[in-house]
């Protein structure tokens, strides 16, 4: 993939198309009890993560929490890869030992996947420190939920990424609900952005729905970064179409809500946008969306042709210098 | 008697000290409008309000701190951890702040809290959401710690922690939830002890110490030894802390064997614990050396069979009875 | 000592002359040795307390870190059961196992003494949670240090209280440093009130060297708070004399600075205001202080003679019930 | 070799690794312009400027959670807990996120951190600020834990924790900052092993076991029982995990007794684990039950007296070796 802004849109669509199909066939897969343990889809949020890989550098770090497998995907970790991790194999991007919610890819610069609520922040603050630390002009991108603003770990993290003036673009993704608690329930803030100025970092709202807004706005943001670092706050406004988790139904939501942001969808915006511009045809679209679909298709047969990790290995994987306990 | 859930079980304990004790009160994430993550707290926002059953942001250390200020002056909060993984971002206020208080206040505010929540490795969530966190808790001086295996010891325990003027936890077997047994009748008053451990199954030849998710898999593997003419007694511990010593003494002195088996990390775990106190009080009852069963010492892997490969099974337990045994 | 506003500006002179003369000889006391552990002195910051006491009730909630002297003493605990406290005695407010840090007198409603920093914060506001859970109109004055507005705690308690409207005041008793750490050098917030932002509480700075201007503040908040409950946050600048405890020769500030605020301590300006007012004269002050020391000495005195805590009682203060672990 | 305080030997092992490695930093509270609470970096801010000698404000998970991310991208964090009392606000970043992630990551992040400061009961500072941390973090696979007693084993501990890569906790005894002992002059490179004991002093009837702040009141105890005509062999595990079976097995086949001396509390503390190993591996060298003398099972008191009762102190060790020496 090309850097920056320069992102050929189109490319950026059918990545939005791959993380779509790809989740749609995770949630078949789970249902079929080839995936275990937990697994959030991230349906109808695609913009926010594409927009802002479009925006920045692949030598940008990147780090999120456990709703995670657009972000590798949109890192450039491969279907196979993905899909292989949610089946727990050795093949998979975290050799089947972090699943869904641990998704790890060095080589793309896609620092996890992560389970604990909040607990990355800080961790994302490091690596923008670290960034500092070697006179580096990358940027961290951290994205999270509106359920994690309420944790210490993101306030202590927000703290120091200001007093140290550190390179991260904080990336709430909002999309309304934490499991079943609606943000009206989990702050009393009127938006979420608002808490960024208790910390004296720049905050900014954007469309979640709109990938050119994101990847304008992150553009302009990282631009700014590299030139002099310090931390940015962005709220994006986005919804996730399915429940929280597989196991949930979803039920603290009306049908007509689900519904309008539906008819706002990412994906069909951006189709008709380049539509519009006769950057795309419909046949195009299509063909984009067959590739997509076959792209994950052969992931699932990959991931289930693929091996376990071996038995032998299981002390391997606790100390790096194979220490045993 | 009846049968119903182990998650049953806990929610009809929820309810009736709510009902009982007006200053008693239910908070935690998706406790109320979600009527649980897991569904423990099914129905108690209908009929109990939401003065009382109080959904928190996530908040862990927030909330488990707050409750512990509302014990100050006098509420008899229950905490719910969406599970006991998530307790480790409230470390310490349940370790600091909880236990402490009794002592440093020269014994002004005692802290009549319970935190209850499932604890232990579930299925597949990988190693941040499996933690097994009673070695820690009870490491603690001024907690309590218990681990109910059974519906009924599910819903005495429970009961009795709320009624307790101490911080107690009540670490809930999360693969347990949905496995029945038989429970007293909703209009018999059922409270069971802590720090009173339970024979599960009576033997002969060999001591099995175990608590929450083992002890099925002790009473299973019970029926299986009992087969190759290994009588196993099955002492399910159900409190941690305090720890009944008299009872684990009591079954050891007559097996002369003992195989702690239990679903914490092996280094300073429970077992660790009770294999001093055996080894120390009745060291000339044993004929061999006390064996534990439990995870392996590393971080839970997400792939099913190695996360099986970590955690205690038959074929493990087994093995370890049979050395005891010298079988 | 009397209700509210009403609250007789002469007593909490000499309240603040008591706080002081305990402070300096605890001070001494614990070069001598007889105190133990760590000890914070108050010196300089006696307006805050002594002007937030003379506004609230004696039923009101009182809860702060572990600089926590003056606020017994506020609260009336008696100058023998704080110093014999200090002393490790029987017959201290928290009968010698608390110790300078860990202050307790349920009594007179103080709740600590609290030494994990921010870690009261939480609590403060479960007490404020019980208080409406009951349905009563007291306040929580919860205390604490321009250094633990960083940590975890204070964030996911504040927002607690702005979500569920508690009735609590937030006091920050801003001295500049946590340890030898200047606010500046702890967060990059330009005055700490604007933290509260962050939760939609209220907030307001007060001059912490003016019992007035302090009393007069907290009683209109707590006012406004007893009509209907909701959080309030406080910033008393204010300035503390010693060293961060007993073992800090505090040299990473400068004579210069301590003198500027010592020009402005608040035990000199109420006296100025009252004899101004005529309220007070020189013989009365002289007389006031007279006491205050006497107190204190015969404090010191009470604390040497009292026992010890039985060492068979070690036990007993484990679990409320008498268990034994 | 020259005579050196604890402290000394600490700075100088933080001195020594700046400066062989650009990728190390130090970062916590008051370390650069206080030159540490306990100035243990007393001058380093002078000599390797800001950008590697880091204040922080009080956000203990925040910056132990900055040190595994900036390990994540190939820096060698040193974060210092002004005392392991406050790494309990921070214990998910330690428990969750440092040891998890070469795991979770299968096998792509390793995070060579180290976690340090004072650690266990140092002088009246009551029940939140006395904490012995060693058995809760020795528990969780992926740590690694150790604990000097001497300056040389300080510096020498230290300096390999910082080129391990993997998270290493160095516990240091509050109470021996000011200790002094003999090491290697400055020019000569000192790296100790983690897991491996150390003999301390030989002895034939018992071994006592200790670590960190109890191995001067057992080389004390010796003496004493030296006296009485009880030959007692000190075994300093200076690592708690990896733990030195080995050296402990070594010692207790030749002595057939032990007692173990530990600053933590009792249950499920390091003392437990070690028991459980003796008894496991070499039941059959043993001559009489391992006793342990730890702490007692109550939150730290303030007054003196009460917290000499609560420690372990020279008559309960002695008591502890009459005891398994039957003398
Ligand atoms: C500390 C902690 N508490 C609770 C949980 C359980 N949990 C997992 S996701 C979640 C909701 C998070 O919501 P949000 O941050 O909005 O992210 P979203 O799921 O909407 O992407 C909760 C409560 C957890 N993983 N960690
Ligand atoms: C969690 C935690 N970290 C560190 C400490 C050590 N410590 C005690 S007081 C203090 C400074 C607090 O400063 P501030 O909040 O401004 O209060 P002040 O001392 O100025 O009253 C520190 C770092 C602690 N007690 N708790
Ligand atoms: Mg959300
Ligand atoms: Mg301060």
């Amino acid at each position: 993939m090309q850097r920056g802004e320069q992102r050929d849109e189109v490319e950026m669509l059918s990545l939005m198309l791959l993380i779509r199909r790809f989740e749609e066939r995770a949630s078949q897969q789970y249902q079929a009890q080839k995936v275990g343990g937990f697994c959030h889809l991230y349906i109808g949020q695609e913009a926010v993560v594409a927009g802002a890989v479009a925006a920045v550098r692949d030598d940008d770090y990147v780090i999120t929490a456990y709703r995670d497998h657009a972000h590798a995907l949109a890192r450039g970790t491969s279907a196979n890869a993905c899909m292989a991790e949610l089946f727990g194999k050795e093949t998979g991007c975290s050799r089947g030992l972090g699943g869904s919610m641990h998704f790890f890819d060095r080589k793309n610069h896609m620092y996890g996947g992560h389970a604990i609520v909040a607990a990355h922040v800080p961790l994302a603050v490091g690596m923008a420190f670290a960034i500092k630390y070697r006179g580096e002009d990358r940027v961290t991108l951290c994205f999270f939920g509106d359920g994690a603003i309420n944790q210490g770990a993101f306030h202590e993290a927000l703290n120091l990424a200001a007093l140290y003036k550190l390179p991260i673009i904080f990336i709430c993704e909002n999309n309304l609900f934490a499991m079943g608690t609606s943000v009206k329930r989990s702050t009393s803030l009127k938006q979420i952005v608002d808490r960024a100025e208790g910390y004296d970092i720049p905050g900014e709202v954007v469309d979640g729905m709109n990938f050119r807004e994101v990847r304008e706005k992150i553009a302009e943001v990282a631009d700014s970064i590299r030139k002099e670092p310090h931390p940015a706050f962005l709220e994006a406004r986005t919804y996730r179409y399915r429940g929280h988790s597989m196991s949930d139904p979803a039920s603290y939501r009306t049908k007509e809500e689900l519904e309008k942001y539906r008819l706002d969808d990412p994906i069909t915006r951006l189709r008709a946008q380049l539509t519009r511009e006769e950057k795309l045809t419909n046949e195009q679209f299509d063909q984009l969306d067959k590739q997509a679909k076959e792209t994950v298709l052969a992931a699932v047969k990959f991931a289930g042709e693929s091996p376990q990790p071996p038995l032998e290995r299981l002390y391997d994987y606790t100390y790096a210098d194979g220490a045993k306990p | 008697m009846r049968e119903i859930t182990y998650r049953q079980a806990l929610n009809e304990a929820l309810a009736e000290e709510l009902e009982r004790d007006p200053n008693v009160f239910l908070m935690g994430e998706e406790v109320a409008e979600y009527q649980g993550a897991y569904k423990v707290s099914q129905g108690l926002l209908q009929r109990f309000g939401p003065r009382r059953i109080i959904d928190t942001p996530i908040s862990e250390n927030g909330f488990a701190g707050l409750g512990v200020g509302a014990a100050m002056v006098g509420l008899r909060p229950i905490i719910e951890f969406m599970t006991f993984s998530f307790s480790l971002v409230a470390f310490d206020q349940v370790v600091n702040n909880a236990p402490n208080m009794f002592t440093m206040s020269g014994g002004q505010f005692n802290i009549p809290i319970t935190f209850r929540g499932p604890n232990g490795p579930a299925h597949q969530l990988g190693a941040t959401h499996s933690h097994a966190t009673e070695n820690f808790y009870a490491s603690v001086p001024g907690l309590k710690v218990c681990a109910p295996a059974t519906p009924r010891d599910a819903k005495g325990l429970l009961k009795t922690a709320v009624r307790d003027n101490n911080p107690v936890l009540v670490l809930e077997a999360e693969l347990l939830y949905s496995s029945k047994g038989m429970v007293e009748p909703p209009d018999e008053e059922l409270l069971i002890p802590l720090g009173k451990a339970d024979v599960k199954r009576e033997g002969s030849d060999v001591s099995i110490i175990c608590y929450a998710q083992t002890v099925p898999l002790a009473l299973k593997v019970a029926a299986q030894l009992e087969e190759e003419d290994i009588s196993a007694e099955i002492v399910d511990l159900r409190s941690i802390k305090p720890l009944d010593e008299k009872a684990i003494f009591d079954s050891v002195t007559k097996t002369h064997r003992a195989v702690i088996v239990e679903q914490d990390h092996p280094f300073c775990g429970v077992g660790a614990e009770v294999c001093y106190r055996i080894q120390k009080n009745i060291f000339d009852a044993l004929d061999a050396p006390i064996m534990r069963v439990s995870q392996e010492d590393v971080p839970m892997p997400y792939n099913e069979r190695l996360e099986k490969a970590v955690l205690p099974n038959p074929d493990k337990l087994i093995a370890a009875v049979k050395q005891v045994c010298y079988a």
